[in-house]
């Protein structure tokens, strides 16, 4: 099955981008298919390059782009909501793409099921 | 907003407002994601209910904050044929509103009835 | 003695101004702002509560939030009185603490 | 003809499940996650309305957000079922439809 | 945290915790701000109330996120002389806990005296 | 009177950020002192020079720098608040500075009055 997640919320002030990681990746372990994650709201924020938490933490950012590079996860930016927020080419993380809302649209059209976490 | 989407399928969407304007940006860009989705062929809803009602609320101006006044794209959302707009009557009772203080002329559902409505659709987008 | 309370959140999504209500003590004053304006609200569920908190304490609501949000000053509950930034911050300056209900 | 609703907020902060629970029908699974785990607990004013909910639809709740949290297992409504992230991809899989009371 | 003040004011400062641990990261941060603070000469006071009891919980394991578990910095607050820790009974009542479901022997307050503990701070900081 | 602000929450997701700076403002045209702001939790958000928001919204980044140029309001961004979520000297806009948590402590201590803005 095919699943979209959409992520509202930025990394560490709230438990939505961590919720939203661990349930792609227990999809793609069950064999599911991810169509996209899209990062709309706050949710952008996770397309840092800049993080850095602690040694002790565990790395959001990282995450995302280890679950890109295994599985060839689609990661997708809110090009709108980035702008905003101060999430351009300049700040983006490799692993992640900027595009329009669109692209949220078309994932709800052809993923079986969209999946939102958020706050 | 040239994108358009040629596959065929055509699904139930429905936009949930469940957020007061202002005090957060979600009801501006829940709206953003409407005004989008326009460009694909698909069955729109948009849906208002809880502190969502106070969206459609008449008279906005938050010119002191400089924040953008939005309410006239919910008028505009005809143009873009997005004529399924709902709206839940307990919300607008507990919160002393009526149908006549909203810009926008929308059905309004009971609790039960959008209950309903939303058991049938197959994608809920919300903030 | 006294404090001022601030709470920005809807009676209608969260327990803050519940909260703050439990809380607030005798003399002190209360700041509706943000999506705590619709408290101020003589129609709708919570206006009852607020018509009584505005018997024990000081209840303001600040009037740009009302205006952004279309909340006609004249449906504001008798006994809240509406002021600015300017008000705002002559409230704080009044009470020996500020205590944001986030 | 299902829906997966999930929600995410202590009850005792917001209102989402209580939404929630207005809003979804016969047939319907929720899944309590992050900080609305605490929902599910016997104990605390919350419970009786659970119970009663566990008796109308599919009530789960997500057992790593349960550990993190320190609450027991066995301290969890009779009823709900205990579900790990994979149980929730089945949930999501087996619904028509997932609706997030964010 | 080497940082020391020196100015000779002494404030009562109230730390309030009114958030549930993990969903968000407030109580974390707040955490590192009592820490912080034990550091300048001051008079500090930590409150937990509403969902912020749940902060005090025995048996955190947040190892499947790879969350911090902060559970022993509460714990280890008297050795940084901050020994003014209040819990709200209330709090703990309507949430089915009790003193003992602690990590910490806090003074467990009344609702009512909570409130007038409040009313007599300088400095109050939430998240 | 000298105010300090705390600032919990990022630019544009929450009205938070708006009505600290419209209190500051007021409070300057009264007469009063900004002692600092402090940017902490999410409020280190605020601080990012990437921000470039629609051309009919509010810049809630240029208005901070305003006040501060204008007034010379201390603007100080929670050092560990900031790396983790990638508000760093290389994300950070003119006019902000990166300090430690003890700032905020020390504004308790030397301002009248703390006046905080959160979610």
């Amino acid at each position: 099955m095919k699943f979209g997640i959409l992520v509202n919320e930025g990394p560490f002030n709230h438990q939505a981008s961590d919720s939203a990681y661990l349930f792609a990746k227990a999809a793609l372990e069950k064999g599911h298919e991810i169509y996209r994650v899209f990062f709309y709201y706050d949710g952008v924020l996770n397309a840092t390059k800049f993080s850095e938490p602690q040694s002790d933490d565990r790395n959001v950012v990282k995450n995302w782009q280890k679950l890109a590079e295994d599985h060839k996860v689609d990661l997708v930016v809110c090009v709108a909501a980035g702008l905003r927020r101060g999430i351009t080419d300049a700040s983006l993380a490799p692993g992640f793409r900027i595009s329009g809302l669109g692209q949220l649209i078309e994932a709800g059209i052809q993923a079986d099921r969209m999946v939102a976490f958020g706050d | 907003m040239e994108e358009e989407y040629e596959g065929g399928v055509v699904k139930k969407f429905m936009y949930v407002n469940r957020k007061a304007p202002f005090g957060t940006i979600y009801a501006l860009e829940v709206l953003e994601m409407v005004l989008i989705s326009a460009a694909f062929d698909q069955d729109v809803h948009v849906a208002f209910l809880d502190d969502g009602v106070y969206e459609l609320k008449k008279g906005f101006n938050p010119s002191v904050s400089g924040m953008k006044n939005f309410s006239n794209t919910y008028r505009a959302l005809d143009g873009y044929d997005i004529e399924k707009i709902y709206v839940e009557q307990e919300s607008l009772d507990e919160r002393g509103l009526t149908a006549d203080d909203l810009v926008v002329e929308a059905e309004v559902l009971s609790r039960a009835d959008m209950a309903a409505l939303m058991a049938g659709m197959d994608v809920i987008l919300t903030a | 003695m006294s404090i001022l309370h601030t709470v920005n959140k809807s009676p209608f999504e969260r327990s803050n101004l519940d909260s703050c209500l439990n809380h607030a003590t005798k003399g002190d004053a209360i700041l509706l702002i943000e999506d705590a304006v619709y408290a101020a609200m003589k129609a709708g569920t919570f206006a009852a509560r607020m018509t009584d908190a505005a018997k024990q304490f000081k209840v303001c609501v600040l009037g740009p939030d009302l205006q952004a949000r279309g909340v006609d000053p004249a449906g504001v509950i008798d006994g809240v009185a509406v002021v600015d930034y300017a008000g705002f911050v002559d409230l704080a300056a009044e009470s020996n603490a500020v205590n944001a209900w986030l």
